[in-house]
């Protein structure tokens, strides 16, 4: 099967979420998917200009840190009492963003759901470097940010300890926990791969730092049965770990007195929106480098269109919390909620509010159509509106809110300086920077799992189906047919 | 350390291979696969995988942990904030949390590696490149004296190479 | 207090004061900015020879006088070692009994502004150029000589500020010594017509007012409580009356504009401008009510309900400003009603206001300049080139003088003027004296040396007579201070004990300058005979008052009580008008007279006639340093040289205007979010009425403490939780175990839960005038961010002045809100409400939780401390905190090498070395003036005793005019707060988020029906 | 057989770095843990015998270098100058005043008992013995007949109307408000914080001044008869 195979459609083999039984018809045999998967790695000037222009944005917004750090807080658009503006969001945003990538390569594991294996090495190396992205910016929002580590707990000659009650340090052990438990399910689920570079490669310099990377993984059946094992139990952590750093993320407003902040809806709401808008994000990045790296018979448009049922079915999670927002609101009879509701979304903050609205809302539900689920134009078109549009849910989140608290003396407006926009330009750049290293230093999909949805070769005919079931039979291959 | 290896195209092949030599009890086999099969698994029979012990002890070491610290750190210097109870365990439920999930998972990976004896020093022999690629591989480390059984099961059970390793 | 008659003022050998003060490294903490303490390079400079009387880092406070105004309020300065950090009213002076108003605190700010001139300057090529001291007394001196000897000094000029006390006789008899005539006692937008009718009916300039022993106030107006008289002790007997609940006056304003007392009155009157004398003769029966409201265009029925009320006979107080007329007629209506000695004390005059030349006598002395007929020009503390409408074209005539003299401390348009500047001492720095109440003398002695090579001009007018032989027989006395001696009754003994307290008994002998105000007969303004289409009022800005207060961080960056604008100047509009016109805050206005244009943005303001617009005086200055230039524009610009007829003083509201949309828009420079409170409570009132007969404390506790059984009686629920530390306590929900409590438990050897420090505010007493705000950033090292060279880094808004407060970064930790209730319909039936609003100390506080490294804390002794070294910024506090009184350093305020920086040298003198300077990045609020419990603490302990009740209080309680905030311990019964806080008007703000605030406010009392009904 | 031997058939010695890294990240927190954990007990130094100090004169020339000498308290981590020792404009010997001469700290450094800055002392009070005692020192002390530069030093600065700028030792940080005549009064001795500066010729930063050393003597870890406020605003505000 050549690269440039079209899209292989097989009516009536739809995927279907729960189940593992996803097939690549066009992928052969194993040494096929070594073979077009360590093709990808090829370095190309697409892709140095690409790292180029990463570094470019990461310079500029670097720049702007270090002039913000000199000159203070100040330079940024902060607008007391907006006193969380662009970073927080841009916070969140990441975060959020992770959470997908957990989510196929966790849940979506316990799940058995077959569509993610071709998706998760890439949603799971976004989540990596999404988190880095994210955790850089409650260091950068603090007015002094070289004292951050005040916020870890450490033994110190000031004999004062960090203050467990506030949200922040339970952010900190959130995202540090997320970002080392993600970051070692992903070295985790890479060894195996790393073991494959290592034998394929030929540059004695690169064939040591990838010797080394796989820690002399060699494949026996040992390691296999203790990696299984173990890639379960990371899954097993990962899975309730999503769910409460958002939910932890989400207290840093939950926790708060603030009209529009103080709700109980607000974790499973966050954690709705971060794997809408992570799924976004998958879609951003998989559909350009299924295309560029020739990789459409792995990521087909089964697994697409079963990502897209995910990503429908956040969305209307999500819309359906922002209805219960408004509810509440009306509900509460709390005077100090509805004026607030009312001013973000018909007053001051309408055009935020509605681009939230639109985006993650209204948008979304074309996905009801499978013509366009099966579209990656249309997806990937769509997955940029969701990426904007969940940046602008955490902007309503935060800044009409804090806009429009309980002292009307301090209501008061916001708009972000060119500060805050070159630092989110510089998270990007750090983001896609790590991405782009990733995407031609490791492979982007996960060889060995993908070798377990491929048919091994027989010397027997056998059956596709009792090979990709459970092995009813244990310890015979005998054809089996009979079931 | 000798022994033979056998490199395999085939999966059912090395299945048969794996249940011969298993009944001739020849040898230490390890296999080599591509990536993990359940035929493998189902014929090496191998029990449960020790690395759950290591999860729940770091888990339970974690939760302790997480908890312990927020508790020790309120009552070592008494400040009420909030109005709220000095050691307060409601919010530190979070901290347990997350230090339960941040050991359990370190201690799952040190079981990992323990376990499967990884990062390996000596990894090499019995190993062939091919077999993180397409083919699957059995190495058994045998006496000299049972070589030649062992390289007649591999051959016979349609190895594409045999030869002896050290 | 020292006991001390001269503490630090004479010159130590050897050593100048610039060298002591290098001390100040020792001192504590002066310009500390947060961050690891520095090891190299620090020095400890010790005095060569120490000062009697000071411990390094303990204050001494010496009592003086100030002369921000003529008014002459007593001070007492806080000195430690050898800087003036504060300026404190004198609780033993009988004018202001502790009280002082915005402009007397800022007077540090005047004395250490990095503007002023550092020596005597001397006009070369066109430019004021340093010469010593002794070059410049000589340079006067000839000059002196020349004009004598050419016989044209009787055509000399000198212009001084008006004051009292000594200095105008010393300098008349320093004038007369060389032909010169009797010196202009210049006071710009003074009341002169008030006080020429008030001398014409009481025979005195200015009475002592009595609010409390009215009923019934009626202001025609007269803001009493801005910048019409002896503000401060008008406010102090306006706030007791008023605190007097169901038995406090009524007030009624009338007038075109809703000023800060219009604000404070029950009812406004909104008459068109000029036309209060109608309205006052109708209320005499000298003329008809339906013609006054056809003159006022006030509703006939508005003004037969005032003449039913005023007829009722109720005691009352009427008062006027404005022009000598109106004034003559509302005396009359004193009289009238026998309010001459009961509410108007004219037996008790302040003194302050004797002596005043008026406006027009400026002007002749202008035209004569203007003729070339002046040959020497001397002027001191006024500021004639910009207080005087630019029609007046002062500048034009300076220019044809021979020879001026200023002997102004600062570069003001003026100063930039004259040849010579011979820079005054500031009143800080010099001797003096006051008379503002009969008997009374008021003394004014230095806190410290010269910040700058200056001299006192008393110093300078005798050293002057000392050089010149015939002169100097004339002037026996070697420095002002033995001058002011010989001139005090009892001499050098009763002289130095009367400086303990500032005050003395008596009368000052010798030379006095008595002049009465001459009243020139002018051409009278007509308003109605201009044209335009708009009235224009122009008013003392009650912060800056007549422009010199605009080189003061403070006093720029404080928000104007009633527009709440600050480094701005508005054109304020009627809702009505802006409605008409198409007209939106911001929008930048042209507004023409045949004098001269200004452009301006437009401020919306329900308290003002639809056909009137109004603009602040005091900004618009084009030099004055760097605080004051180019800041706002100066309506002055617009302004015909026009008249009181009768008084001559200058007509303010004189000409109507033409207003145009330039298309243009600037965004207002305000703190102000909504001026609605939208139902929250957060300022509460209540109905005098319904105060009905007040039950004591002990009555309501038998009745059932928490019941709302009176109307609007508060629940007081949050009592119990204002007794205890922590407000958990009172909840029961701290653990019982006492070893858990740690210093929480009341019992704990450290004792500190023993104490919750509380604070009330009564918002019946409150007037808005924000003195407390200025003594907050006086005491607590405040920064002011508003200044142009401050705004270079504020994004998308460099280099406008208060770009950071367009941010709204400003930083008072007090601040004063303004809500308006009612009149929704735009007419002028609206209720203003004034709340200060500081941290509120909650018990359970939302901020402190939240924090994630312990910066922000519940102390044992009920404080929400800010450690200020310990916050990371976070900035979580603030976004929690619902009455968003935290402020955060956005910039290095700290920081000399920032263009944000606060302080510019010499300004950082001011800081108060006991509280620290915040570092930029972190957050910071109030604490109470956590320094000063604190130091109460140090002091008592030293002394072997407890803190005494009501043994000290905080800054801004300590300044407040109006006594509305009382602080203390509310846990322990003998403080009066612990009073304060039961009575039946106490809530809490948002008492409904169970915060358990330390801050009770007791609601305002609203007098919405006539006394008589 | 050998075509199997490629570069992957090296023993990999050097995939132990991982346990390297982990092992130098172990010893990183042990030894932050074991630095904050050096918070002895010291009570307040016992007065040597005077016999015992080393003679001020013969140590009258101070050494130019710093001297660290970092006390009994040890180390108490990094951010202190603890030991700190600059060099003075004139070599004050403390042991010759206090221990030789018996003076009590009090008369110099005036304020300690009733100011919170406990007093520098102004140059006329040096000149108020110093015109009497001046740089011409007769034969004392079993010393011949010398000249002395530290009071010739001082007899310039008076003579020139100077200031002698000193450089200052112990510093709490601006944002921590220290009360001297609190601790006086509560009977710590200045020793305890500041140490032997009768001892000192060239006084030293003695103690870490840092908080955990503030606080171990608040809390009465010290002397228990010295415990005194805890709360973070009995310093800081």
């Amino acid at each position: 099967m050549t690269a440039l195979a079209p899209d292989p459609v097989e009516e009536g083999r739809r995927p279907n979420i729960p189940s593992a039984d996803v097939q690549l018809p066009a992928v052969a045999n194993y040494t096929q998917v070594t073979d077009e998967i360590l093709n990808t790695l090829k370095l190309t000037k697409a892709w140095f200009a690409g790292l180029a222009f990463s570094v470019f944005c990461l310079a500029i917004g670097g720049t702007a840190w270090m002039y913000q750090i000199y000159m203070g807080l100040g330079v940024a658009g902060y607008h007391p009492p907006v006193m969380w503006g662009v970073y927080i969001i841009t916070f969140v945003f990441w975060v959020g963003i992770g959470h997908a990538g957990t989510l196929i390569s966790a849940i979506l594991y316990l799940f058995r759901a077959g569509f993610r294996t071709t998706i998760y090495r890439c949603a799971e190396a976004m989540t990596v470097f999404a988190v880095m992205t994210a955790g850089l910016f409650p260091i950068l929002h603090l007015g002094r940010p070289w004292k951050f580590f005040w916020l870890i707990p450490y033994p110190n000659w000031r004999l004062i300890w960090p203050q467990f009650k506030s949200p922040l340090v339970w952010d900190v052990f959130a995202i540090l926990t997320y970002l080392t438990v993600s970051a070692t399910f992903l070295f985790i689920g890479l060894i195996p791969d790393l073991a494959v570079l290592r034998d394929r490669e030929t540059n004695p310099v690169r064939k040591r730092i990838y010797g080394v990377l796989s820690f002399g993984w060699r494949n026996s059946d040992r390691e296999w049965r203790h990696f299984a094992r173990a890639y379960l139990f990371l899954a097993a952590f990962s899975t309730p770990l999503v769910l409460s750093v958002h939910s932890v993320v989400s207290f840093d407003f939950a926790m708060a007195d603030v009209p529009g902040w103080h709700t109980t809806i607000f974790p499973p709401y966050f954690v709705a929106g971060a794997i809408f808008s992570g799924i976004g994000m998958v879609f951003t990045i998989i559909i350009p480098i299924r295309r560029w790296f020739k990789l459409k018979h792995y990521v087909t448009l089964n697994h697409l269109d079963a990502a897209a049922k995910l990503c429908l079915f956040t969305s209307l999670v999500v819309g359906c919390a922002y209805l219960t927002e408004f509810f509440i609101a009306w509900y509460s009879g709390s005077e100090v909620e509805q004026s607030y509701f009312m001013n973000r979304v018909f007053g001051q903050w309408w055009w935020a509010a509605w681009i939230m609205l639109t985006c993650n809302m209204i948008l979304p539900m074309l996905l009801f159509s499978q013509k366009l689920r099966r579209n990656t134009t249309f997806l990937f078109t769509l997955s940029i509106f969701i990426n904007l549009g969940m940046w602008y849910e955490r902007f309503v989140i935060i800044v009409p809110s804090l806009s429009h608290e309980y002292e009307p003396w301090q209501w008061a407006p916001y708009a972000p300086s060119f500060v805050d926009w070159a630092i989110l330009v510089g998270s990007f750049g750090w983001f896609s920077m790590w991405f782009l290293l990733f995407v031609k230093q490791l492979p982007v999909l996960a060889i060995a799992e993908i070798k377990e949805i491929v048919p091994p070769k027989f010397a027997h005919r056998v059956s596709r189906r009792s090979l990709d079931g459970h092995g009813e039979t244990p310890g015979s291959v005998e054809p089996a047919e009979a079931h | 350390m000798r022994g033979i290896v056998g490199v395999f195209s085939e999966l059912d092949s090395t299945v048969d291979a794996i249940t011969e030599l298993k009944k001739l009890r020849v040898g230490d086999v390890t296999v080599y696969s591509p990536t993990p099969r359940h035929e493998l698994d189902d014929v090496l029979r191998h029990g449960p995988s020790v690395v759950r012990r290591f999860t729940l002890i770091g888990a339970l070491v974690g939760v302790t942990f997480g908890y312990w610290i927020p508790i020790w750190v309120s009552d070592y210097w008494p400040l009420v904030v909030g109005g709220k109870p000095i050691a307060s365990w409601v919010p530190y439920t979070i901290i347990g949390f997350e230090v339960m999930v941040l050991i359990g998972s370190l201690a799952t990976v040190a079981g990992l590696f323990i376990n499967a004896r990884i990062p390996r020093i000596t990894q090499t022999v019995g190993y062939d490149p091919r077999f993180s690629d397409g083919s699957f591989g059995i190495w058994v480390e045998c006496r000299p004296d049972e070589q030649e059984t062992v390289r007649r099961v591999l051959t016979e059970k349609g190895a594409e190479e045999v030869h002896g390793e050290r | 207090m020292s006991d001390s008659a001269t503490p630090v003022t004479e010159p130590k050998p050897g050593t100048s004061r610039r060298t002591f003060l290098k001390v100040l490294g020792a001192a504590g903490a002066t310009t500390a900015a947060i961050g690891c303490s520095s090891e190299t390079g620090e020095k400890l400079i010790p005095y060569l020879v120490h000062p009697d009387e000071t411990v390094p880092g303990v204050s001494n406070y010496y009592a003086s006088t100030c002369r921000e105004c003529a008014v002459g309020c007593g001070v007492l300065l806080e000195v430690r070692d050898g800087r003036t950090f504060k300026v404190e009213g004198n609780p033993d002076h009988p004018l202001n009994r502790g009280a002082l108003c915005s402009r007397g605190q800022a007077s540090v700010q005047g004395l250490y502004n990095p503007d002023r001139y550092r020596q005597p300057m001397l006009r070369k090529n066109g430019a004021l150029s340093p010469i010593s001291w002794a070059q410049a007394i000589t340079l006067l001196t000839q000059q002196l000589t020349s004009v004598q000897s050419s016989g044209k000094a009787g055509s000399a000029l000198f212009i001084n500020q008006h004051e009292t006390g000594s200095f105008p006789g010393l300098l008349d008899t320093w004038l007369s010594g060389y032909g010169i005539p009797a010196h202009l006692s210049y006071a710009a937008l003074a009341e002169g017509g008030v006080i020429a009718a008030n001398k014409q009916s009481y025979g005195v300039a200015w009475p002592s007012l009595d609010f409390t022993a009215a009923k019934l106030v009626v202001s025609f107006g007269a803001d009493f409580l801005e910048t019409w008289g002896a503000n401060v002790p008008q406010q102090l007997s306006f706030a007791d009356a008023r605190a007097k609940g169901a038995d406090a006056p009524r007030v009624i304003y009338v007038g075109p504009r809703r000023s800060l007392t219009g604000m404070n009155a029950d009812q406004w009157i909104a008459c068109k401008p000029g036309s209060e004398l109608a309205i006052a003769n109708a209320l005499a029966d000298s003329g008809s009510v339906a013609q006054a409201a056809q003159a006022s265009d006030v509703p006939v029925a508005k003004l037969q309900a005032l003449a039913a009320e005023i007829a009722a006979g109720v005691p009352s107080l009427f008062l006027a400003g404005g022009s000598y007329e109106v004034a003559l007629a509302v005396n009359g209506l004193n009289q009238k009603f026998g309010n001459v000695g009961r509410s108007v004390l004219t037996a008790k005059p302040i003194e302050s206001f004797e002596g005043m030349s008026s406006d027009a006598e400026l002007t002749d002395a202008i035209e004569k300049m203007r003729a070339g007929q002046v040959p020497l020009l001397l002027v001191r503390g006024a500021n004639p080139v910009f207080t005087s409408p630019k029609s007046a074209k002062v500048a034009e005539a300076m220019a044809k003088v021979a020879f001026k003299v200023s002997f102004s401390s600062y570069p003001d348009e003026t100063a930039e003027l004259c040849d010579l500047v011979l820079p005054d001492s500031h009143a800080i720095e010099s001797w003096g004296d006051a008379q503002s109440l009969p008997g009374v003398i008021s003394l004014q002695q230095p806190g410290m040396d010269p910040v700058y090579d200056t001299r006192a001009t008393a110093d300078v007018l005798l050293a002057v007579a000392k050089a010149i032989p015939a002169q100097a027989g004339a002037h026996p006395t070697t420095n002002y201070r033995e001058y002011l001696i010989s001139r005090y009754p009892g001499g050098t003994t009763a002289f130095t004990s009367a400086l303990i307290k500032g005050i003395g008994n008596g009368a000052l002998s010798g030379e006095r300058a008595k002049k009465g105000t001459a009243a020139t007969t002018r051409s009278a303004a007509n308003i109605e005979g201009t044209s335009g289409d708009m009235y224009l009022v122009v008013y003392p800005s009650p912060l800056l008052e007549d422009g010199s207060g605009a080189n003061k961080p403070w006093l720029q960056e404080i928000p104007d009580p009633v527009t709440k604008v600050c480094w701005q100047t508005v054109v304020e509009m009627g809702t009505s008008a802006a409605a008409r016109l198409a007209i939106d805050a911001g929008d930048v206005l042209k507004v023409e007279t045949p004098s001269g244009s200004i452009t301006a943005p437009a401020y919306i303001y329900p308290g003002l006639r639809g056909d009137t617009i109004a603009i602040a005086f005091g900004r618009g200055h084009t030099g004055y340093g760097r605080y004051a230039a180019n800041v706002g524009v100066n309506p002055g610009d617009l302004l015909p040289v026009a008249f009181d007829a009768k008084s001559g003083s200058m007509a303010w509201t004189s000409t109507k205007v033409k207003v145009t949309k330039t298309g243009d828009f600037i965004p207002l420079v305000s703190t102000e979010g909504s001026a609605r409170q939208h139902g929250r409570g957060i300022a509460q009132a209540i109905e005098a009425h319904e105060l009905g007969i007040v039950p004591t404390p002990a009555e309501a506790e038998k009745e059932g403490t928490g019941e709302e059984h009176l109307p609007g009686d508060a629940s007081h629920a949050f009592l119990p939780g204002l007794r205890a530390p922590v407000a958990q306590d009172a909840q029961g929900n701290l653990p019982s175990d006492d070893n858990k409590k740690g210093m929480y438990d009341p019992n704990h050897w450290s004792g500190m839960a023993k104490r919750r420090w509380a604070m009330t505010v009564d918002l019946a007493r409150c007037t808005g005038c924000s003195a407390c705000v200025t003594a907050c950033y006086a005491e607590n090292n405040i920064a002011t961010v508003g200044a142009i060279h401050q705004s270079t880094a504020t994004a998308n808004l460099n280099g406008q002045a208060g770009a950071n407060i367009l941010r709204g970064r400003e930083m008072a930790w007090i601040r004063l809100e303004r809500y308006f209730e009612g009149g929704e319909t735009l007419d002028d039936s609206f209720e203003t409400r004034f709340v200060p609003m500081m941290c509120q100390q909650c018990g359970n506080a939302p901020c402190e939780p939240v924090c994630p490294v312990y910066a922000t804390y519940h102390s044992p002794d009920g404080l929400n401390v800010q450690v200020y070294n310990r916050c990371v910024g976070t900035r979580y506090c603030s976004n929690n905190c619902p009455y968003k009184v935290r402020y955060f350093n956005w910039f290095g305020y700290g920081e000399p090498s920032r263009p944000q920086y606060a302080w510019p040298e010499k300004m950082n003198w001011q800081l108060n070395p006991d509280v620290t300077v915040r570092g930029k990045g972190v957050m910071e609020k109030c604490t109470f003036c956590v320094q000063r419990i604190r130091e109460s603490e140090h002091r008592a302990k030293l002394e072997g005793r407890a803190v005494q009740p009501d043994e000290f209080t905080t800054s801004c309680a300590q300044a407040c005019p109006s006594n509305a905030i009382i602080f203390g311990d509310a846990a322990d019964p003998a403080w009066s707060v612990a009073k304060a806080i039961e009575d039946r008007r106490a809530y809490h703000v948002f008492e409904e988020l169970n915060t358990f605030t330390a801050v009770v406010y007791l609601k305002k009392v609203n007098h919405s029906v006539a006394a008589g009904a | 057989m050998d075509r199997f031997r490629g570069a992957m058939t090296i023993r990999k010695k050097w995939a132990v770095l991982p346990g390297f890294v982990l092992l130098t990240v172990i010893a990183a927190i042990a030894s932050a843990y074991t630095g904050a954990q050096q918070q002895q007990q010291p009570t307040v130094a016992p007065d040597t015998a005077p016999g015992a100090l080393p003679s001020a004169r013969a140590t009258n020339k101070a050494p130019d270098t710093v001297i660290v000498n970092r006390g009994e308290w040890g180390y108490w981590g990094g951010s202190t100058p603890q030991g700190r020792s600059p060099e003075q404009p004139i070599a004050f010997p403390h042991p010759r005043h206090v221990q030789t001469l018996g003076m009590n700290c009090l008369y110099c450094h005036f304020a300690a008992n009733k100011a919170m800055d406990p007093g520098l002392p102004a140059v006329n009070t040096c000149m108020g013995c110093h015109t009497v005692v001046t740089a011409q020192r007769p034969a004392t002390d079993g010393l011949p007949a010398r000249t002395s530069e530290g009071i010739e030093k001082l007899t310039t600065y008076w003579k020139n109307k100077q200031p002698i700028p000193w450089v200052r030792v112990h510093k709490v940080p601006d944002y921590v408000q220290f009360p001297h005549m609190r601790h006086v009064n509560a009977g710590v001795t200045c020793q305890t914080c500041h140490g032997q500066v009768q001892q000192m010729n060239r006084v030293y930063q003695y103690a870490p001044l840092n908080m955990g050393w503030c606080i171990n003597c608040h809390i009465g870890n010290v002397n228990p008869a010295w415990k005194a406020r805890y709360d973070c605003s009995t310093c800081h505000y």
